[in-house]
């Protein structure tokens, strides 16, 4: 495998806290389309496990099927993955979860995956607040059928052959907060430094962490026209804050020139914290009421891409809390943990005599 | 229509007829969410508990309340425990079908009636008996709220007097159904106090229909399918029950749900060993299955048709990236939404090659509580050994319905967990290729998420791969992959149990069937034998793939029946793809799919008809 | 690797051969998204154009750039075009597969190659042509950004003067490429003497290959089997088409979605006479389908193996509650994701059986573009007659290749639109019972919502009912419905176009096939004859369910190998089913799936070892 | 059918606009429960549809699997009806319209069939604003299969056997504004004023009305530690107006005593007016945010249940306006107008040769 990675010599070297390599972190060389987002992606995937020292042993990779569900392929080389069927990722890693709950979920879906034929899982997933990492490769596009709309497509964006979409976005982030999950942000492709905190951020949380990623399609989507084209992001774009992360085993140090006030430190399940630099107004990512009205004004306002993080609920049960599992995985009980006891079975024996 | 000629001509009143003990049919007609339910388990317990071989089946409407429910109860001395087409003794409590249901009597059969209905003017060729149910309810019940639900056990105190059920065992019978309800039960004893105290005052024995004290069920017990398969789940360690509510499959999963919540919980911090969740629909509740299946738990769902149909894509998921899972479909009548509480065995063929593309599937198909029990543990087994979805095919007859049986079994010996390579066999092994097929025997090595080792990842799709479980189209990777699951196909054939097989020398005639279609078969067989002195052999089929033993029953005989309760004689369509071609002319077909459970005399009589007797 | 061992074993020099014309298959490897697509075509039309029978096969992978990707043409005087197992003649651009490709060549094949490949290192028994693409695009094209597409069609003027094409007819295909970019036009047809003016200066013509002017293709077309479909519809006057993209129907509906826009746009208003709509998923356009069949529309949809599964609730309904709707099923290779990029014959069983409980669909199964056609449009009428969905069965072969054709024929007659009573009927007829089967060939009379009169609703269900679409649990009523669903299909066996048969007197061997199967098999019947002096009949079958003629072509042969492109022998397995039993015997199997279009050799070589010659 | 119909005598005689009998909207008998919340709907739908004067025959009921799909058997037995599959009627719905767009769509469906399995098209058809009445029975859980939860059960609810939900409720009429739906209101089964005139009103728009009517199932879910029992929503319901309805065929009186300015006077796509008379706080209909604002204060709230209609756009473009059909129903134009002449065969072979 390691003929078909390609890791930058100076990295080589390079030791996280448990001792893996960087190279550890990668996967088969792509086979997506040279500039493509999901790519870029896959790369800050790579970077956060990585410098995060996740287990990639204890980790599971999910997709659906689509060139974004593919990238699971592209990165963490060392974990087990499932590339399942059509919009159907989020069973899948349900039940990988409840047999598991000691494995970290990485779930990469695609808008179409998600959207389109894969609305009612999303939206039951979100209810539930299972522990995982959803991530949205958002294109706006069915790239591996050659690029029809998604349901994420904008009203007036146009395909390459000039079809104008009619039908409003679905807003998966609003979505997501209004049905449950814990951890809402929308982020770029194009932006390393916030989509890998983002990241990092997901993996520090327990429950539901739903990022959705605008993430370009080069060949289908990205012609001018399109308003999930590079340019039109980069020209778009608007951050709700400044997003930096400082994990648990690191020391926080905010630079000099942050002015008191302006930085809101939120302090995640495994102890990191999420630092949230103020950039116009300041948002509380706990007002879920507030969170909602601001993607409900960027819906309304005149084609503005509002990334950051929007919401974080560090307290919400998650699903396997509520079921009151054991804390061993399920996987891991013995014959005489599962199987009762013949007494049991005498004694039901003896109800139905 | 006959029968309502019948009813016209007009007949002399029935001679006494000499007596008939232990085996006659009683059908009570009642409306749905009538309570009538209780009196009716009550009858079927007490006939039990008095040794006298015993079935009960509820044919219900495909609502909740209000339409018209009839329940027979068979008594067999001979143990036959089918359903029997004529109706020997009517309860008639419902004024919607009441009429209708007498004029279906055959002559000289008894009514038991509520006064108001004056069954008595529709027909003069049966055995009426009058009961003022409304008067006899007030008394024992002056709440009038709750009459009535207690005023339908006032007819078992009735049959109790007519047919010479024991008291003392219907009173058994009525306090184990109120195990928490002294005073319910208090009162529904009242009520059957009354119905028995008033027959023996005021009414005329005059049918032939008694009941004996036997010894023929001793020490056995009487169980749905349903509950059986549960507990086969539970004794079989699963872990991961994800499901959607569908008739007749949901009191499966919530059967299931109520034993582990009693058997599963750990002991020292009082959580649950298992996790059950009601998922959105059957595309979730399979692909949670699937999921968990994959990360090492046992994991099931439980449906019935529409559910097999929306979960067609991810058992060719399951098939392909070769993921174990258990599925128990409880079959109803199809197609589409069809009739929800009507039995069939309809599903046969979707299942076996369920999904799109080149697709085989292991079948189960138990006919008895017990085997629901036996193959609900197996069906585990086989999935982890063969690392594929396994089916198991109730129907809604097995599963819904109380049948007699002997105790369960406590299983020997260890769970099968299949080809699991552990960190420690990787050690040892220094290289991990998921789909090489070591053993020749179509079935390879998995590893399980979360297994500390850097050898142990590996990619599941349900895209083409090769031996190391990465991408490929290339022809060769493909047609050696699906190769080796045809091989694997080979190997479950070898794996399942076994068909079971009686064959009568003398016999030119054989009969194949399966599931609960066993017990139409087996009656039929004694019906052939002593009205046409026709000998046949039976082979009893238990699971697909079929062995050979099918293959040499038909060959041991000039024609063969097969059995099936669907319209498109499914089972024997599998049994013809299974068998030499030079044997498909012997293989004939004997089809019933009207919805209710098959009866031997359906069977006989196309037999008979077929054989040209 | 024996082609390894080959290129090992030192040879000297291939004399020059005997000229072939006309007859040779010519492979290009490139990168997909690299704008070979368009010299690619641009070569298939040329020789198109000079007359010669020629076809063109992409085989390309499931992704969208990047990855290798082969097309292949095939010239042959005789007129088959069938996928050719060897090449002949190989352009090879792409650095990751140059060297493999070469080596599985036969000896004395020819190589075109990009001379940084330097393949003529890589085996001695072959003729090697090196060209300087890299030197060659840049005097064409100055901007280097564009020069990656250009490049490629380079290697059309290479071939143009190796092989005789003729230049003129080069410009025309090419022009014809780019009807709207005469700009681009022009750039790319100097690239393409740019690479004759090379050949010509610097190459030395020593392999046999050579094409002369025929007149085979007099007046013919080249279409994907997609494209015909799509124009079937399209003039069957479809008016409602619900889809999902999936590879390899999406360019079905997209292709239809064109020719509406262009044709079917109301003269007055500019608005449309159609409804395409791009659905959320498979189980919505079904869904979307079935209710626009039941009211009225004639509806479709086009998906491939894993949409079907998810269709498969939807078209119980359908089949139940008698809906008509036609599904375009192209079928890539399964189970589950699969190959979508690989053609298989892999749906067949699943289709004609889809859903749970007892169903039977219509299948016409097209071998042409013609077939596509016609059977495109007839889907509609057999629906609407049989108030039933029906399948289209293609394959990505047919769907995304492009093919020779003669012309369509325009239809003649009225669309057959079934049983539907209007206003005017129904105040003649007095009465209407939805599902009373009034003239006995099982198919009963409709009304569509909106109708004007008091008679015309009724109640559509998935449930049982009964003459009057009423619900209803009664076994009698379940049983009359689908005995009647049954004897439709026997109404349909009639009605579906008979099989192409081709009896050959002297022939104790038989052969049967359908779809693309056909071209391997009829090419391999002249080898067969040629090489083994074996006589075979052919017997192509259009459509399921079967009628006689296919039991009576196999009743007069001794053996027949029924060829089925996927594991299982899917369609013998419907054959199987539908003939009597004797003559199962006789009916053997011949299968190919390795996801390329099955080719002659492949099918001569099964049969003359099953045949022991 | 009459026999099993019965129409109290009083009515017999009164006749609609259209010159039809109240009794021509009837449908059979219900086969439900006595005392069941759906089937007063169905008597509101009856009434809706008879004093409108709706053409029963250009009416097609539609619904999916449960005993509120079942309940199209009950009401307008001159409509055409469909009971598809469960969870489906959107997309069956969907075609039907597409096939005839001249015809008036009545779905009806239960919680179970719209918010768990049918989550997928429910959301989509919200998206397309279909012209239709979708109107959900809600009663919290699965009637038909004896009563488990459904997605709508509150937190805290109980089933009869005292099993407790934990999962948070889907709030149909909050996923319907954000998702596109034109009018959405959510009323009660046993207020028989209120969803006479909300039924009514949903008649006179056009775009999609997604109604949410909390429909107590007296068998599984009326017993005292439900939150869908009749007595729980009676005591907990609050109204957002008093939701008065005046037909485009009728004259306008406001009752003497309502003061200027506290009724709101909405004028409906067919002429109709809406009449919202203030309670508490004045809410403006045509205000998305505000709409969606309080269905979360709501749902945040103390099991407050609030009915009334919340959202309404006259405006927006239905699916089929967006598909530019010709007026003309699809079926039924003729063959002259869907099969092209010979001349455009020729001509798409000529290009093909
Ligand atoms: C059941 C099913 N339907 C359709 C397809 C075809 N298909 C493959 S990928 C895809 C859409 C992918 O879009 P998206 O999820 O946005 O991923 P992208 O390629 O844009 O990253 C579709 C429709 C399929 N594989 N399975
Ligand atoms: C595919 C499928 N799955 C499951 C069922 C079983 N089923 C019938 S009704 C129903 C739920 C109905 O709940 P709801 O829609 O709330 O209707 P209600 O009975 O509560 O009015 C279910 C799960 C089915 N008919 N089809
Ligand atoms: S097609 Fe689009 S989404 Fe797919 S890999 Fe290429 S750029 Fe990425
Ligand atoms: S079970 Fe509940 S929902 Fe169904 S009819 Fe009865 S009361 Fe209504
Ligand atoms: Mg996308
Ligand atoms: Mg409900």
């Amino acid at each position: 495998m390691s003929s078909t990675t390609a890791a930058p010599p100076a990295r080589r070297k390079k030791i996280n806290r448990i001792g893996l390599e960087f190279q550890d972190y990668r996967g088969l060389k792509t086979t997506l389309c040279a500039g493509c987002g999901h790519n870029s992606i896959s790369e800050r995937i790579i970077e956060a496990f990585f410098e995060m020292g996740v287990d990639p042993s204890q980790v599971i990779k999910l997709s659906g099927i689509g060139c974004s569900s593919k990238s699971p392929a592209y990165f963490l080389q060392l974990s087990h993955a499932f590339n399942a069927v059509h919009g159907r990722m989020p069973s899948v890693t349900t039940g990988a979860m409840l047999a598991n709950r000691s494995l970290k979920a990485l779930g990469v879906t695609g808008d179409g995956d998600t959207v389109s034929i894969g609305m009612g899982q999303f939206a039951h997933l979100m209810r539930r607040n299972l522990p995982m990492i959803y991530l949205i490769e958002d294109n706006g596009c069915y790239g591996l059928t050659k690029g029809q709309f998604s349901a994420t497509a904008d009203v007036g964006s146009t395909l390459k052959n000039g079809t104008v979409n009619e039908l409003a976005p679905v807003d998966t982030c609003a979505l997501a907060i209004q049905l449950g999950a814990s951890f809402v942000a929308r982020s770029f492709s194009g932006d390393k430094k916030q989509l890998l905190s983002i990241v990092k951020a997901a993996i520090a949380h327990n429950g539901t962490s739903m990022i959705d990623v605008i993430s370009p399609c080069v060949t289908f989507n990205d012609h001018r026209g399109s308003t999930k084209s590079y340019s039109y992001v980069r020209e778009h774009r608007s951050n709700l804050q400044t997003v930096d992360f400082v994990p648990f085993f690191d020391e926080i140090h905010l630079d000099g020139e942050t002015e008191p006030g302006s930085v809101r430190e939120v302090t995640l399940h495994d102890g990191s914290t999420l630092l949230l630099k103020r950039i116009d107004t300041d948002h509380d990512p706990s007002d879920r009421r507030r969170a909602l009205q601001l993607l409900l004004d960027e819906a309304s306002g005149e084609g503005r891409v509002l990334t950051g993080v929007f919401y974080l609920d560090n307290e919400k049960k998650n699903f396997l809390e509520m079921l009151g599992l054991v804390d061993q995985p399920l996987v891991h009980l013995g014959q005489e943990q599962v199987r009762p006891p013949e007494s049991v079975l005498a004694e039901i024996m003896e109800e139905l005599s | 229509m006959s029968s309502v000629e019948t009813a016209l001509v007009g007949e002399a009143a029935p001679e006494a007829d000499e007596p008939v003990v232990n085996d006659f049919s009683i059908q009570v007609a009642t409306v749905n969410g009538s309570g009538s339910q209780t009196a009716n388990l009550v009858l079927l317990r007490s006939l039990f508990q008095m040794g006298i071989p015993v079935s009960g089946k509820n044919l219900f409407p495909s609502n909740i309340a209000g339409l018209p429910t009839w329940y027979t109860i068979r008594t067999n001395k001979k143990g036959y425990i089918g359903r029997k087409k004529e109706i020997d003794f009517l309860v008639a409590m419902n004024p919607e079908t009441a009429r209708e249901d007498t004029l279906d009597l055959p002559p000289r059969a008894a009514v038991v009636y509520d006064l108001p209905l004056k069954l008595d003017a529709v027909r003069t060729d049966l055995h009426f008996y009058q009961i003022p149910f409304d008067e006899l309810v007030k008394p024992v019940c002056p709440d009038a709220k709750l009459r009535r639900l207690v005023r339908n056990i006032i007819y078992d105190g009735v049959l109790a007097w007519l047919l010479g059920i024991e008291l003392e065992e219907i009173r058994k019978a009525l306090f184990k159904q109120f195990p928490t309800k002294p005073k319910a039960a208090e009162l529904n004893w009242a009520a059957v106090r009354v119905g028995y105290e008033f027959a023996k005052e005021s009414l005329v024995k005059a049918d032939p229909y008694r009941v004996e004290r036997m010894n023929a069920t001793q020490g056995k017990i009487i169980i749905e399918g349903n509950t059986s398969a549960a507990l086969g789940a539970l004794f079989a360690g699963v872990t991961v029950v994800t499901w959607y509510p569908i008739t007749p499959s949901s009191s499966l999963a919530e059967t299931l749900t109520d034993y582990c919540h009693r058997y599963r919980m750990d002991p020292e911090t009082g959580k649950a060993t298992f996790a059950i969740v009601q998922a959105e629909d059957e595309i979730a509740s399979i692909g949670m299955a699937v999921g968990a299946g994959w990360a090492g738990a046992r994991a099931m769902t439980a449906t019935a048709g529409p559910g097999i149909s929306l979960m067609s894509e991810f058992i060719g998921l399951g098939y392909f990236a070769e993921i174990p899972v258990v599925i128990f479909d409880v079959q109803r009548m199809g197609p589409s939404t069809g009739l929800p509480t009507r039995t069939s065995q309809g599903d046969l063929l979707n299942c076996a090659t369920l999904s799109h593309g080149d697709t085989k599937h292991p079948l189960l198909i138990p006919s008895s509580p017990e085997e629901c029990f036996q193959m609900g543990m197996q069906a585990f087994d086989l999935a982890e050994q063969l690392q594929t979805p396994v089916f198991v095919m109730l129907d809604l007859d097995l599963g819904m319905n109380y049948w007699m049986s002997d105790p369960f079994e406590y299983p020997e010996g260890p769970l099968k967990r299949g080809k699991v390579l552990t960190a420690e066999d990787l050690d040892r092994l220094r290289a991990f290729h998921r789909y090489q097929d070591i053993d020749g025997d179509g079935i390879c090595h998995r590893t399980l998420p979360g297994t500390e080792h850097r050898l142990a990842a590996y990619f599941t799709r349900g895209t083409g791969h090769n031996q190391n479980a990465q991408y490929s189209e290339r022809p060769s990777d493909w047609v050696r992959n699906i190769d080796r699951l045809a091989r694997k196909f080979e190997t479950a054939r070898a794996m399942m149990p076994r068909p079971v097989v009686d064959v009568n020398e003398k016999a030119a005639v054989g009969l194949i069937g399966c599931g609960t279609s066993h017990y139409a078969i087996q009656e039929s067989r004694q019906q052939l034998f002593e009205e046409h002195k026709l000998n046949t052999s039976y082979a009893r089929v238990k699971a697909y793939p079929f062995n050979s033993e099918i293959a040499d029953f038909i060959d041991r005989h000039d024609r063969v029946y097969v059995v099936d309760q669907n319209r498109d004689a499914q089972l024997r369509e599998l049994i013809r793809r299974e068998i030499p071609a030079r044997l498909g002319p012997k293989v004939l077909s004997m089809r019933y799919y009207g919805g209710l459970p098959i009866d031997a005399r359906t069977v006989t009589d196309d037999v008979v008809h077929q054989e040209g007797l």
